[in-house]
């Protein structure tokens, strides 16, 4: 099982902030896992159309090869605004 | 090295001398405080919500004063971000940083927001006249951090 | 753009919420606060004097902010500067900045104190356990405010 | 007359905080005056000796070649420190 993230206007444009799930097979990286999830169709196709949207991968930032295996925290989520 | 994330509000004279306290060999203290402002992209804003990613947040946060230690001669820093709900004129955020001489105090604040800016999880949502929207980042801060890039990095 | 050459210490905080009193279009502010360490050229450090030239101080200091005025788009300034006798961990000297957005305060800033450094008139004199001695002008002071030299001026 | 004020270590060394005195024949910028005071010999030697001096007129930083003319203050004294 890996668990996936949304935060800020992606959590509230998908309507989820988290979910749980099996890695999907053939998904190595977090550029396949976001073309997995936005295969769903409908809402979930923002993730592949949302600019410059942003990955962590086990609260790292992370990059379209970062790896993703078994156990890992992914998250997706647009450029950061804090300070 | 003290980092929180927040909702309660800080005082800064408080946070600074905490800062300094027992540490005589500090002769600078540069501290930033960002504000709610009551306008942004030309529209007034009456009130403001931090999101932020928990544990990212602490993480990414730690790691950035763990490379401001490693280029400057700093003897502390301190952190605080506030989440949740602000109006205008709220502190939001606090740097501050003690060294024995100006210039790396100066320069380590000033790294350190430019990296939260760009690499610590929190996002502002803002109410205005016309509804509530997510805030954009603003291109100003991907090339302030950009100055500080190494080659080796 | 208040300035103050004074005996008193001063509170940050306070100091802080009257520059920015009325101001909802603050979105940062910068302050840098100097402090007498208890250690200084390898000598122990039990008091400091500071001593001043009266008038032109002011003038001074005056002139440094108006120039950071004109190179910076900030909302206000303070700067508290003390004289007479200091003790190691008492605070010397303030210069906070606000402005609309952070580049701009934190050079303004260090601007500010790079100049106060180098042209406004202050002389320290530092009693250590071999005897009072005038504390000497640092390079890296000249050379940093050098880095803000413009070709016209 | 003019008023001619010293600071810190330079007016330890002379012993003199300010005075005032009439400008002397000849003496038209900062550097003819400190010529002319360091010519009363002794410790007011020390204004030509001393390294890196700065000078002031009417509270102004000023340089060698500064004019100073009836009724100006001027000022000798070492690199500031403050700050």
């Amino acid at each position: 099982m890996i668990k996936v993230l949304y935060f800020a206007g992606l959590r509230e444009a998908l309507g989820t902030a988290a979910e749980e799930l099996a890695l999907p097979p053939g998904v190595a990286d977090v550029g396949g896992l976001r073309a997995h999830l936005a295969g769903r169709g409908g809402d979930w196709e923002k993730l592949a159309t949302t600019k410059n949207l942003r990955f962590a991968v086990n609260q790292d930032m992370a990059r379209a090869d970062t790896p993703v295996t078994e156990g890992d925290e992914v998250a997706f989520f647009p450029p950061v605004t804090g300070g | 090295m003290s980092i929180s994330v927040q909702h309660e509000d800080f005082d800064l004279s408080t946070e600074v001398a905490a800062l300094r306290a027992g540490q005589p060999g500090v002769g600078a203290v540069v501290a930033f405080v960002g504000l709610v402002r009551d306008m942004n992209e030309g529209s007034g804003v009456s009130e403001m919500a931090l999101e932020h990613y928990p544990g990212m947040t602490e993480k990414a946060l730690a790691a950035i004063v763990h490379e401001a230690r490693q280029r400057w001669d700093i003897l502390g820093s301190r952190i605080i971000h506030r989440v949740g709900a602000l109006q205008p004129c709220d502190q939001i955020v606090l740097v501050a940083v003690s060294s024995a001489h100006r210039g790396e105090a100066f320069a380590a604040c000033e790294f350190i927001m430019d990296y939260l800016k760009t690499r610590a999880p929190f996002w502002k949502r803002e109410v205005t006249p016309d509804g509530a929207r997510w805030v954009d980042a603003r291109e100003t801060d991907d090339s302030a951090a950009a100055r500080w890039a190494r080659p080796e990095s």
